[in-house]
């Protein structure tokens, strides 16, 4: 991608009094990006999307949207748009007036506003509501009205600030959908904020994890779930088991290690160079663990251990089962397979699991802030 | 113009206004007020707000002294032949300060007592409204015509003791044990003229120390009550007109004056209040009830016995203030 | 509501006789006045004589009615032009106050705040009495200054207004503020986002959403404004507002024609405060 | 936000609350202050001492009268806080819906007249030849009229009638936003009533009962009307001195003396008020 | 279970004007279990709750309580407590006087209450708290406070109102499980009502699903996500795909459809006897269809068909496949298996799914409220 990207980030940092909320974040988005911000609550997701849209001046660095720095243009001069978390629709005005909003702020001429907006609501399949107030709509149409007054305008960027936080959770899932397919209809780039990662993952091109004011992993959903490159990822992206462990031996990616209970396990290397004696994270995913009623059917996996039933959280399709190691103590959680073989587990039933050494992955321990 | 005239009730009725108006062409507007919310009010405007006021001939030379909020008036502008000479010269008198005459006499009267005969007929002095028999019935003004009223029924004489502020006190205290005691006996105390005729006419009030025309006035409604002139002496006023500082039409107010004095606006107003004025000849149209009713109230030896105040030498109302605070607050 | 709570009948039947009783204790002074409006007598009071319309239309003496007594119907013109000045002043300030305490952090904001509300527990008299002396001082030494005459400053209704604008404009301030603290300013954000200048975003955002909290307190104004007696006693001059010119009636005894007026002054608050209901139906 | 906006706009709206402030709240006082410190010695002229307030000490009237405005202002409040506790409990929890509107709107009435034609009706209402009088001696309670008027219990009726808008307002605020489950909760771990009301209607309503409390005793305080008109010849009140004292004696230097005592007097009461009942007076008055 | 069940319901209903809320609803709860009510708003759940804590009247039926009828009871003087849904902590007390507040209305003395609140604080894990104000704690902790607050007064049924329904997702996940351990620990009946059923799912001994005012179905969590006994619970106990569909022929069990654009499918019928001709709604689970590259694969399954890809939900274990039936044109969504087989399948792409009849539950049409 040769051309300009739509939105690029140098360096830009943002400090409150002595406060550092966002630390020197560089990045750049590419025309027609669902780009997603992850990030626990707190980490300053909000301030980074405040700065680009004109609400909080940067402490330091550059911002540039289609190439041209933005740092003395107000907001209100900004080629960008909005939608904010309580998607802000003028309360005051009708569903039309609201979307032409921006457009009589233009100067554009009555009939024009009245027809984009017209055109700009079919496009969101809400075609002939412009008459009705704001309160006439459920929360999904808001949801579409709010981008639809964003959308008249055609940004170059469109942010969104956790634009789903307040629907209940059936509407969450459907939006989900919904709003990706808005955006590749617009062929707009977004800039899509969240502290919930199944949206993240689900609807982006591009997602970047923060924490404590920086990137921590900037790739793509698959990218992040399979291959987290920091402790702090493989904990919030996705759930996972985790121990603290000493090296043993690291070889070219292949870690052995031992737990503080003496139990040996195998397992890839996340980063650069562990050697023997670092003390180290250690995740894996519950859908990664194999059950078997007989341990030696496991053998082939490179680490195995047994387990007591402490809890069988039946939910359907995702179920979980809670084990407790023999050997170590430590609690696992696992996906409870649907297959009728399990059907009849029990609590304080013991049984045998395992998990493969690649789907092990191992941090310097330190630095890391799990769940 | 617009002549804003700062006068009591009954003095400025409505037909004579809109006579005024018709003649002169100046409109008036009426502040209905007493003695003391007068110079209240003029001392807070420092003499201005009103074109014209209308308090009593003893409370002139004090408040002017003190405060001036009034300015001399320009005998050349008055008609004085419309005035009783002998009034408008004892007026005079006593409105002199510092060489200049700051009022003429309008309406003057009496204050004495109103009584309902019928339930009443033993209260002939301002110390018999303290009689058991009409405990529960009485009312007065807490104001000073009071303490003077009584001061005089119980034999004392507070005008010989203006000069003197040690007598004065003297007897002010005395007057107030009086009064003090007297308070069970007070149903109320009334504070304007319509409230007393009120009470008189409904009967809670049999006996009240009043002015002569309320008495009358009520006579029509109700034979047995009238206006008796107590046996220590009616103590008489004068109503005058004064200019205040800062009035912007003194013209309207000198034509006020030159009109309502004409002998036949002065029945009028007699009739409206009630009281005589000091127009010559003014008593000559005067209905001949009222008349009578007069002369039923004061025959000669009662007039001779009238007391007309002199002017009150500043200082003396605050000790008479505190003197009716404490009245007031006694149980 | 609370809907589960068990009660005994005999609770309930006499909390309700209770609530009755009182809503009777409050009608029953002003049913009344209202009352004796018609009473074909001079006196306010029993026995009834007979019904009349006389203090209402009446135009012969005694029986002068409301529509023709001039000192009452002036008194009602000068109480109308205070109190829309009044509230028409204590609005606008109100409104820069809200902004300023709910807006702004500055140094001082919480003595400036209590500042604010001091009004509230000053005496009306002693505001009164504090702006008359103070007026009239200022007066005095401007006058002996310069020998021109300051009649602003003296009784009349320039001091009458401001000395109730200086409390009314309190309760407009809590009103409006309490309205703009509602506010999302996300709202404001969203107005500058699709273009609004920072004075624009304000005025076709936030003020639309103040306007019901902005007309409650001009109509809360209003009303205070017409019935204030203590501070504005102190500073009327020669035009009186009508309650003091009721005061001044009442004092010397009156004809059932301030019955008449009071009627009437309930039967418009009764509408001025229905409409304020309906505009604050609307903020909801 | 403050920060990014300029300091223009915030001076702008700065000043009114400062030439508000200052002119008609602050320099007043001090000069009433200063009136209040002149003496006077002669036809026109002054001195500075505290002679005005020496005054007052010195004279038992007035501080009785100052005493007895006091005690009967704090008696109106609490009677007005006893009266009105129960109806806005009524409006804000056992009623909804329309008849809320109208009970609350009714609450409203008699604040849409002035507290003149108030006092006017229970002039009318409590007169010897008023209407309970004659109904008394109508239904043969008793032989002959009968003085309603011109006592304290008459002053009281009139106080506390004239407040209890201002008492009911806020409590009414107040107890709307106690939330109906915390009610709940109260009877659901097995309180009384009673205990309700101890333990967690009236602690969630102190807000409401401070700031009804202050208001009330406020207009009770500086109430002159009331006194005046149904207190007939024992009406005694604080305000009632100050008026005469600018009205009927021209002595705007005691007058003055005795409005700052009773500026006082009355800040004195309600910053106790305040202390007592742990509330400040900012988060108080923000909710009414 | 012989025993008199803590709670028991019979044909209690309750109607508020001319609507009935609850309509003759009856049912029993043994001593010691977890039993939910799971509905969509508005079906009465609520009212249901409040008659048995004593805030509403029954219009119609009994309730009797450990074997005593209630109807006369008021609620201050019933065995049972109750959580709210805002849980209604007293704000005006701190935590110890919070929890302490029933015991102190039975009357028990100053130090036996202390004594008492500080052991049940500690056995739900916030020993020393007691001095604190209520704002001082998270949302997690304050439930546990309002179930201590319960508990603490030792009730023979505990109510609970949707008390996750104010928290965010990762607490809510957390509280079920934590919730699920205090109900063990304590041993005490507890009375769940929620509208989210994997709340219920994952923590119930019994369900009752509600619709309407009455109980559809009232099993374990395995029993309504396996054998939905009506296409209202099939629908909203889990996820599933639905189709309308016409019956062939039915026999013992074993159906045969063909749906409107003439597809035949293969079921099992929920209900009673269907024949030729009805009209049923089928249900598939998600889980259930099995993916392959080549339809041979599946043709041992029941049911099969051709899809192409429309969209792929990528959520790491939890990850969706949307896909366009080729046939009926129906959009079906499944579960995308987390081998690596389908890692690099793209939108577009057609592949073939089929999904075995005794998975297929078909029920007469109507009468039924899906999603
Ligand atoms: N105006 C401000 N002054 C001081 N600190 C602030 C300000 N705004 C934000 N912060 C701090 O900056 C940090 C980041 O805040 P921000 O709102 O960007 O977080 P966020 O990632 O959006 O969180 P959430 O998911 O809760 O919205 C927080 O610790 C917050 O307390
Ligand atoms: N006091 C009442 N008067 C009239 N109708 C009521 C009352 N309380 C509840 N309802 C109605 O009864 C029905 C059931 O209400 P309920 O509160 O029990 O539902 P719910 O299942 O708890 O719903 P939610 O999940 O939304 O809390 C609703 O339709 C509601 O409108
Ligand atoms: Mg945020
Ligand atoms: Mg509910």
């Amino acid at each position: 991608m040769s051309e300009t990207p739509d939105l690029e980030c140098r360096a830009i940092s943002k400090n409150f009094d002595d406060f550092k909320a966002v630390k020197d974040v560089s990045f750049s988005v590419p025309q027609g990006t669902f780009f997603s911000i992850l990030g626990p609550s707190g980490c300053g997701k909000t301030t980074l999307l405040r700065m680009i849209a004109g609400f909080q001046k940067p402490s330091g660095g550059d911002l540039l949207i289609k190439g041209k720095s933005m740092l003395d243009v107000p907001p209100n001069k900004r080629p960008v748009s909005m939608v904010f978390q309580h998607l802000a629709l003028f309360p005051m005005m009708n569903i039309g007036a609201n979307v032409g909003f921006g457009l009589r702020q233009r100067g554009v001429n009555k009939t024009d506003v009245k027809q984009q907006v017209e055109r700009v609501l079919e496009r969101v399949g809400l075609g002939g509501v412009a008459e009705r107030p704001v309160s006439s709509l459920s929360g999904g149409q808001k949801q579409r009205v709010a981008i639809a007054r964003c959308m008249v305008l055609e940004p170059d960027v469109l942010l969104l600030d956790e634009p789903l936080g307040a629907l209940d959770l059936k509407l969450r899932e459907h939006m989900k959908i919904e709003l990706k397919q808005l955006q590749s209809e617009f062929n707009t780039t977004f800039v899509y904020i969240t502290h919930d990662q199944s949206e993240a993952l689900v609807m982006s091109d591009q997602i970047a994890v923060m924490n404590h004011g920086v990137f921590e992993q900037l790739g793509t959903a698959k990218e992040l779930y399979y291959e987290p490159a920091t402790s702090f990822v493989a904990g919030f992206v996705g759930e996972a088991n985790r121990f603290a462990a000493t090296v043993e031996s690291a070889d070219s990616g292949a870690v052995q290690m031992v737990t503080a209970e003496g139990k040996a396990l195998r397992g890839v290397e996340a980063g650069r160079g562990l050697s023997h004696g670092d003390k180290v994270d250690v995740f894996v995913r519950p859908e990664a663990i194999r059950l078997s009623r007989s341990a030696a059917d496991l053998a082939q996996l490179g680490n195995t251990s047994e387990g007591k039933v402490e809890n069988i959280l039946f939910n359907g399709a995702n179920s979980q089962l809670i084990l407790r190691d023999l050997t170590t103590g430590a609690e696992m959680s696992m996906a409870l397979p649907q297959t009728g073989e399990f059907r009849d587990l029990a609590q304080g039933d013991v049984i045998a699991f395992g998990w493969e050494p690649q789907q092990t992955r191992v941090y310097r321990a330190g630095g890391a802030h799990g769940l | 113009d617009t002549l804003r005239l700062l006068t009591w009730g009954g003095y400025a009725p409505d037909d004579v206004i809109a006579m005024f108006e018709e003649q002169t062409g100046h409109t008036v507007e009426v502040t209905k007020s007493n003695n003391e919310e007068m110079i209240a009010k003029l001392r807070a405007t420092n003499g201005g707000g009103f074109d014209l006021a209308q308090p009593s001939q003893d409370r002139i030379a004090g408040p002017q002294a003190e405060f001036g909020i009034y300015k001399p008036l320009d005998m050349s502008k008055i008609e004085t032949g419309l005035f009783i000479p002998s009034m408008l010269e004892a007026t005079k008198g006593n409105t002199t300060v510092e060489g200049e005459v700051y009022a003429v006499p309008h309406v003057w009267g009496t204050s004495g007592l109103v009584v309902n005969t019928a339930m009443a007929g033993d209260v002939k002095d301002y110390t018999d409204l303290c009689n058991d028999d009409v405990a529960g019935k009485v009312s007065y003004r807490l104001k000073r015509p009071t303490l003077i009223g009584f001061a005089f029924s119980m034999g004392l004489d507070p005008f010989a003791a203006y000069g003197d502020e040690a007598a004065y006190k003297e007897i002010l205290d005395q007057v107030e044990a009086k009064l003090t005691e007297c308070k069970a006996n007070v149903k109320t105390y009334w504070d304007g003229g319509d409230e007393l005729k009120n009470l008189m006419r409904s009967g809670e009030v049999v006996a009240s120390m009043a002015w002569d025309t309320g008495g009358w006035q009520l006579n029509d409604d109700n034979a047995d009550i009238t206006f008796v002139a107590p046996a220590a002496g009616a103590l008489g006023w004068i109503d005058t007109f004064a200019l205040p500082a800062r009035g912007r039409a003194d013209d309207a107010a000198y034509d006020w004056i030159n009109f309502v004095m004409q002998p036949e606006i002065a029945a009028m107003i007699t009739a409206s209040a009630g009281n005589f004025t000091a127009s010559q000849g003014g008593d000559a149209n005067v209905d001949d009830a009222l008349k009578a009713k007069y002369q039923a109230s004061f025959p000669q030896e009662a007039i001779d016995n009238i007391k007309w105040y002199p002017s009150v030498p500043a200082g003396l109302e605050a000790m008479e203030g505190a003197a009716l605070d404490r009245i007031n607050a006694a149980n | 509501m609370i809907t589960g709570i068990p009660q005994s009948g005999a609770f309930k039947w006499t909390y309700r006789a209770y609530v009755t009783l009182f809503f009777l204790y409050l009608a029953l002074p002003l049913a009344t006045v209202c009352v004796f409006a018609f009473n074909d007598s001079v006196f306010p009071s029993l026995p009834w004589e007979g019904f009349t319309w006389a203090w209402f239309f009446g135009d012969e003496a005694p029986y002068v009615g409301v529509f023709n007594e001039r000192p009452i119907l002036r008194s009602v013109v000068t109480s109308g032009v205070v109190a829309f000045w009044v509230s028409l002043l204590a609005v606008f300030v109100g409104t820069c106050n809200a902004f300023l305490f709910v807006r702004h952090d500055f140094r001082g904001k919480g003595f400036l705040y209590i500042l604010m509300l001091l009004p509230l527990i000053i005496p009306g008299i002693i505001l009164g009495i504090s702006i008359l002396v103070f007026s009239s001082s200022v007066a005095n030494t401007l006058e002996d200054a310069t020998g021109l005459w300051f009649d602003g400053l003296r009784p009349g209704l320039i001091l009458v207004v401001l000395g109730q604008f200086s409390f009314i404009t309190t309760f407009a301030t809590l009103v409006i503020s309490a309205r703009l603290q509602k506010f999302d300013t996300s709202l404001e954000e969203a107005a500058l986002n699709l273009g609004a200048t920072p004075f624009g975003a304000v005025r076709a955002v936030t003020l639309p959403f103040l306007y019901p909290a902005m007309g409650a307190a001009g109509v809360v104004a209003v009303l205070m404004s017409f019935e204030n007696f203590n501070t504005t006693l102190m500073l009327v001059g020669s035009d009186a507002p009508l309650t003091i010119t009721m005061f001044d009636r009442l004092k010397l005894g009156s004809t059932p024609v301030l019955n008449a007026v009071s009627l009437l002054l309930i039967v418009v608050s009764a509408l001025l405060g229905l409409a304020s209901l309906l505009l604050q139906k609307r903020e909801d | 936000m403050a920060s990014d906006r300029s300091k223009l706009a915030f001076w702008l709206l700065m000043a009114p609350l400062l030439i508000w402030l200052v002119t008609l709240i602050i320099l007043p006082h001090i000069g009433m202050f200063l009136v209040s410190l002149r003496e006077k010695v002669g036809v026109r002229e002054y001195e500075t001492s505290f002679a005005n307030y020496a005054v007052f000490f010195n004279e038992p009237l007035y501080w009785n009268t100052f005493a007895r405005t006091a005690y009967m202002s704090i008696a109106a409040t609490a009677l007005t806080l006893l009266i009105g506790f129960p109806i806005a409990y009524y409006i804000a929890k056992l009623t909804r819906g329309r008849a809320k509107t109208t009970l609350f709107l009714m609450c409203l009435i008699p604040f849409w007249v002035s507290e003149l034609v108030r006092t006017f009706g229970w002039m009318i209402l409590l007169r010897e030849t008023g209407v309970f009088s004659n109904l008394l001696q109508y239904l043969g309670l008793v032989d002959g009229p009968v003085e309603m008027l011109y006592n304290d219990a008459a002053i009281m009726t009139g106080l506390v009638y004239t407040s209890m808008l201002f008492m009911v307002v806020p409590l009414v605020t107040t107890l709307d936003s106690l939330d109906d489950s915390l009610i709940e909760a109260g009877y659901d771990l097995g309180a009384s009533g009673f205990a309700i009301l101890r333990e967690i209607v009236i602690p969630h309503a102190m807000p409401g009962i401070v700031s009804g409390c202050i208001v009330v005793f406020m207009l009770s305080l500086g109430n002159y009307l009331t006194p005046i008109l149904l207190g007939g010849k024992d009406s005694l009140w604080f305000t009632g001195l100050i008026y005469s004292q600018f009205i009927t004696r021209f002595n705007w230097e005691l007058g003055s003396a005795f409005g700052f005592l009773l500026l006082g007097l009355s800040s004195l009461i309600v910053f106790v008020g305040l202390k007592l009942s742990r509330q400040s007076l900012g988060k108080t008055m923000a909710r009414t």
